[in-house]
């Protein structure tokens, strides 16, 4: 052999292909007839419902299928069914009705000019709903901004949440925050950063808390598909599956990050719920705009963190049917109509039809309930706009220069004079 | 020549260093095929292809890590960082590896991306799409920061960015983007097309960074902007009559200090306006640099105004925003003092 | 009392505060068993228990963001970044969370986190052991900044950091955790126990944040520095025989102005002294303020003595820390000046 | 129903449990019998090795699984058999050799206070040194500070590493950096930085940057299995998978981040390989001592990145036989004679046995190699010595004002001025 030191001899080298780059694409631009086959829907009720102990690696199949109860016809059916009754249905119903409505005439209100922003959750209501139902009320939540519907849900007054959306003299964020950046302390609803997933440690730093503490009380935080991307998404994971913290969580796949369809995200190659299999923790695919799907899932999970079985990542399979805000025209990236060739259908339509396949609700009643909501959220309006709408300012600008620290500095004080305060 | 707003000049920079240099790529999210929340890459993935204008995950510190790859090859990556106040995730890439690659690795490596940001606020974006964090990255050796204040600079500039090899940070006020607002929110915008600045050649030209240019000479004093309050100075002057010497610093490093204390020491005043918060803010660093250099011809102390030491505040925007007014009345404190 | 170092000490303060309150927690990378590479948690983990003090994922950002969540929970996190160096990974957690939460959220909920590092060069660490990166939190508002040249000031200052409801970035300059360094490399280190900053109480107490102290009264100039610098400057002082009041800032945000002002309305000169790059470093704050505020006081322009505007490289380490016989001339300059 | 909104009813809850926080622990700590129960170890030859374009769904037991091919006897069996001829594993095996001197050499160098620096890799030289010959010398490699093997085995000079080790007159470096963090153009060794993992996703950038180029040379990178919590880990391995980019990413899983064992960094609920799955890239873990997996596994991840098939995660399995770094002192958190109970092995031993096994070596011709290389490690190292050690200023401290920019800017004149120059 050879007693110098040469270089790594290779294997003699075929002639080699060219690389080339892969840009993934989605599989319809505005002007091409809209295209969900790349969405595989099982049948309702395929898949088993584990028990809540059950290793992870036991339950490789939910990260790839589709758990739903819900079917084609609005019956519940499989083990998954949380077989929940009809009077919480009919307040989840209202609550995702509730929810829409609001959205709907916030943006309208937007559109006025009387508030500078607004993000609906359109298509999603199930996802906010239904989770908050699954939880308890004293579990803390860290949402990202498309879960409106968790507080409505949790029953916060809508006029506080409009005082924020207008920055009146009623909010209760002192004009600090882009509207939709709620903050709710006594719902256990974090405050909303508009920093992409940095929730999602901090929850999981929350239910390590309170795990260190012998506290009963879970976390739960949301991100969109587009942000998994981020940092925190992994530092999320990693942590919690170190500590095993008792913590959920949610990754809402609306299919887009304002222009980016999810395969640019990495839809393309695995689901989302598939990203929880290399930490060990349980990764379970559901069907977002199924109500009772969602529910009994998010249960499960928390059944499984509140059992000292640690954290479970669900992606919530769903579409973002409205805009991704009011500074978003969607229709120079996607086909105009595609949400209607959405296969999972309409969350608020599915369980309403459910309800009347159980012969627990009517067409008329849905109709009068419409109006009612309609109703209250045009009262509720009324009253916010009472206090002021964009322009209003919410209180003294001397406030701004609150709330930097807990006491104020010198430097601070002084800045507020030379403000003129 | 054509009649370009900010938005449109920083779209044609792209255009012609993608249509002159192959290694050129541009990327970033949303900005292939819908062409940027600013539109400023729009038609750019049409006319170029998917491998050379393209979509990214949404992730800062993906984007410009695989970008300094990418200039380790050998191409010339152009990132979007879709608004100024989301670079931070991207920090430690930046700080521990696109500015120390060159000097860590005995010049055999090096960074040549240009980092493109939208920053500043008067948008009524809140307090997460209204940040100025220019300051944080002078004090980074290795990188150059760059912030244009009109069209023709935004695209000279820009492609200077784009062939310099080593990693520049180039902020776009967006507030500008439209037209050259100097602070008077309740007055409507004029666009860029009433300006001459926005008279941008076609084809390609190219501003020396570190080069600031005199927006308005003067005698009685010295104003050091740029961005955005380079319109608020020229309106403060205006208004308040003081002839003051607005310099467009246009790049903060490496910073034009020759045409700095030349102005200083002949006004014996300076005035030092940004919309970044103020403790440790880049004016600063100029109001250190021009005490050190023209302490004997200071007649009065050199003035900063700034965004105040809090978090921009939705509703508290035009409270927030350094105008003209504020700017006036330093220029009338250092003129008494 | 005891004779402390200035690890002992911040071990001490860890032990009075994870004594005191149940609800303080201590983590980081090597932190728990091990009881961190600079021994700083040493026995810690043994004396409170694995959830009250343990090893981390090597994660800045993870760790800073689980640090957040659980003081918004209502523990009182202590956590440790191994190198200032790599706090970087975990900016936007700092900046967009920890600095912004109380705020945005209208006082809801904030962030009473303390977040150690040792920082500072001169043990031969090269680029990415040995950094002072301070000055970019000042900029940051919403973050405190603290920086103890001695074990007393460490102890105490330390746990008033841990009882502050803000967030906390406590720098330790390594350079001196086992006794003042002079800047004299050639000399042996002298121990903390030979100094009488190493007497320290063994129980609980506090010194406030925010305000100086001065090491060493003078009158002839101000001399601004803080950890590791704060000793170099003493020997400057004693070696030019140059009067100097030595202050040591001790807190950069909220600086304590009065302090500063008052000293050098009386000496009417001032020299400031770090060890981070000088370029928007801390040090162009401090000369911005001393202008404002003392413009008319000062007989010469400011002086600046600051790591230069490089990578701190490691073999030139002596060339760049910047040393007695750098402050020694810069004391002399404003003297003549 | 109830008209007016309500908070979210909770099903009834159940006396909940107190919450515990799980911190995860080494088997054994100083004083303990080293136990190493946790580690599996299948028989050699038990997978098959799957075709280079199997879909990463068909290789998930790879990510879990060993991936082995010298038995404890030194025989090679298996699929995952390489095949090698006799002189490139007697090369390989003087590389692993040659490494481990130059490692034992420098740091008795450093002991003796010529340098203020030193990392071994001891144990995991079949990583660096199979990888290097699995790989062609025009591949680009972004390396961690344990991977000095890979520069031994592309046969750069020792002279040149001992120069920038002394940081002396002929340190290509010109002192800038910490000894061992090498920078090689020529030799396509990327350089090292002294934070973690940011080479990760240069190396995926530099692969996206060739594929976009129509080339066909391929990235590799390294990492730390503490590494792997760093966001740079996952924004790797997204941009990875979004767009294919032709990148090998290895995670060096060699039990410990300085003090910390792997089940900190995650390695309790999950395997490293694993992490690949989440974003559908192939996770293979390979037994890192056995120099014929680690080069057999990588050449079948080089083809399928060559084949435009995308990247691969490989998780080395090794073990860390030396300290962290001359700044530590493992016996205070581990069993001092931890290593001997490795249940892997050496690696150069194993490859010795084998070739000895093949009639193709023998116990005297490793005697004389060893003795060889150490007198070339002796010889190169008294070169190097006479252009300075710690202490020999390597060049005038002017240069340090150069190569901060590619043009020195007038402030940095300015200053070197200042300085004095
Ligand atoms: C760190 C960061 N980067 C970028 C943005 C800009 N941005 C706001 S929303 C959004 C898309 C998020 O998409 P996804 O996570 O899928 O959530 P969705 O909007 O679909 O609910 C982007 C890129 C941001 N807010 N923060
Ligand atoms: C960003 C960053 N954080 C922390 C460190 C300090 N540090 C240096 S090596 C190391 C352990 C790395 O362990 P691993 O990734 O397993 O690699 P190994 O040393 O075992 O090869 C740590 C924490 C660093 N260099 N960079
Ligand atoms: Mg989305
Ligand atoms: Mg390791």
């Amino acid at each position: 052999m050879a007693q110098h030191s040469s270089s790594a001899p290779s294997a003699a080298p075929a002639a080699r292909t060219p690389l080339r780059l892969h840009i993934p694409e989605p599989p319809a631009r505005p002007g091409d007839k809209p295209d969900f086959s790349y969405v595989r829907v099982p049948p309702a009720g395929s898949l088993p419902r584990p028990p809540i102990d059950a290793p992870e690696r036991a339950l490789r199949e939910y990260a790839e299928g589709l758990i739903r109860v819900l079917d084609d016809d609005g019956r519940a059916v499989g083990e998954w069914d949380p077989k929940l009754d009809a009077e919480t249905l009919r307040q989840g119903l209202r609550a995702m009705m509730l929810t829409r409505t609001f959205d709907d005439r916030m943006l309208r209100v937007q559109r006025q000019g009387k508030t500078s922003f607004y993000i609906k959750s359109t298509g999603e209501e199930a996802v906010a709903v239904a989770q908050a139902y699954a939880l308890d009320p004293d579990d803390m939540l860290f949402p990202s901004y498309r879960q409106q519907g968790l507080l409505i849900a949790r029953g916060h007054s809508l006029v506080d949440m409009m005082c924020q959306i207008f920055n009146n003299t009623r909010d209760r964020l002192k004009g600090r925050q882009l509207p939709i950046m709620y903050s709710v302390r006594e719902k256990n609803f974090f405050s909303i950063s508009g920093n992409l997933g940095t929730q999602y440690p901090q929850a999981v730093g929350w239910a390590m808390a309170s795990a260190m503490k012998g506290d009963t009380r879970i976390a739960a935080s949301w991100v969109g598909e587009g942000t998994t991307a981020e940092p925190d998404f992994h530092h999320a994971l990693t942590f919690a599956s170190v500590y095993q913290a008792p913590v959920i969580l949610n990754v809402v796949n609306n299919q887009y990050a304002i222009s980016s369809f999810q395969a640019i995200a990495g839809g393309e190659r695995a689901t989302f719920a598939a990203r929880a299999i290399g930490y060990g923790i349980p990764g379970l695919r559901v069907d977002g705009n199924d109500f009772l799907a969602v529910y009994a899932v998010t249960r499960w999970a928390a059944a499984r963190a509140r059992a000292n079985l640690g954290p479970t990542l669900i992606e919530l399979f769903t579409y973002r049917a409205a805009a991704h805000s009011t500074s978003d025209d969607p229709s120079a990236y996607r086909p105009l109509d595609e949400s209607q060739y959405w296969p999972l259908g309409d969350p608020i339509e599915r369980l309403k039809q459910h309800l009347i396949l159980r012969g627990e609700w009517s067409e008329a009643q849905q109709q009068a309930l419409a109006k009612a909501l309609d109703e209250q959220v045009r009262a509720d309006l009324k009253e916010a706009e009472s206090y002021g709408t964009l322009g209003t300012p919410p209180a003294s600008p001397k406030t701004m220069f609150e709330d930097v620290f807990k006491h104020m500095p010198p430097h601070l004080i002084k800045q507020r004079q030379e403000m003129g305060y | 020549m054509s009649t370009m707003n900010m938005i449109q000049a920083i779209n044609s920079a792209l255009d012609v260093m993608l249509g002159r240099d192959d290694n050129v790529v541009v990327f970033g999210e949303d900005v292939g095929y819908f062409g940027g929340v600013f539109r400023a890459t729009a038609g750019l993935q049409k006319k170029y292809g998917k491998t050379r204008v393209f979509d990214t995950p949404i992730a800062e510190g993906g984007i410009l890590g695989t970008a300094i790859g990418m200039g380790v090859y050998g191409l010339r990556p152009v990132a979007e960082i879709q608004f100024a106040d989301y670079i931070y995730p991207a920090f430690d890439q930046l700080v521990s590896e696109a500015a120390r690659l060159r000097y860590r690795s005995g010049g055999e490596f090096w960074a040549p991306i240009t980092v493109r940001a939208p920053c500043g606020g008067g948008i009524f974006g809140g307090q997460t799409h209204s940040q100025s964090p220019e300051g944080v990255f002078t004090h980074v050796c290795g990188l150059k920061t760059v912030i244009p204040s009109n069209p023709y600079d935004a695209k000279g500039l820009l492609i200077a960015a784009i062939e310099d090899d080593d990693p520049v940070i180039f902020f776009e006020p967006k507030r500008i983007y439209n037209g050259p607002f100097d602070g008077h929110h309740d007055r409507p915008l004029q666009p860029w097309s009433k300006f001459p600045q926005s008279e941008v050649p076609d084809g390609y030209y190219r501003i020396e960074l570190g080069k600031a240019a005199v927006a308005r000479p003067g005698s009685a004093v010295t104003v050091l902007a740029y961005g955005t309050m380079v319109h608020v100075c020229l309106a403060a002057v205006e208004e308040t009559g003081i002839d003051g010497e607005v310099i467009d610093l246009r790049t903060l490093v490496p910073i034009d200090l020759d045409t700095i204390v030349e102005s200083v020491k002949k006004t014996g005043r300076c005035v030092i306006v940004h919309e970044a918060t103020r403790t440790s803010g880049f004016g600063a660093e100029l109001s250190a640099l021009v005490q050190e250099n023209c302490f004997y011809h200071l007649e009065a102390p050199i003035e900063r105004v700034t965004g105040w030491d809090t978090p921009y505040p939705h509703a508290f925007e035009w409270q927030y925003f350094p105008g003209p007014a504020r700017v006036g009345r330093a220029l009338k404190k250092v003129m008494e003092g």
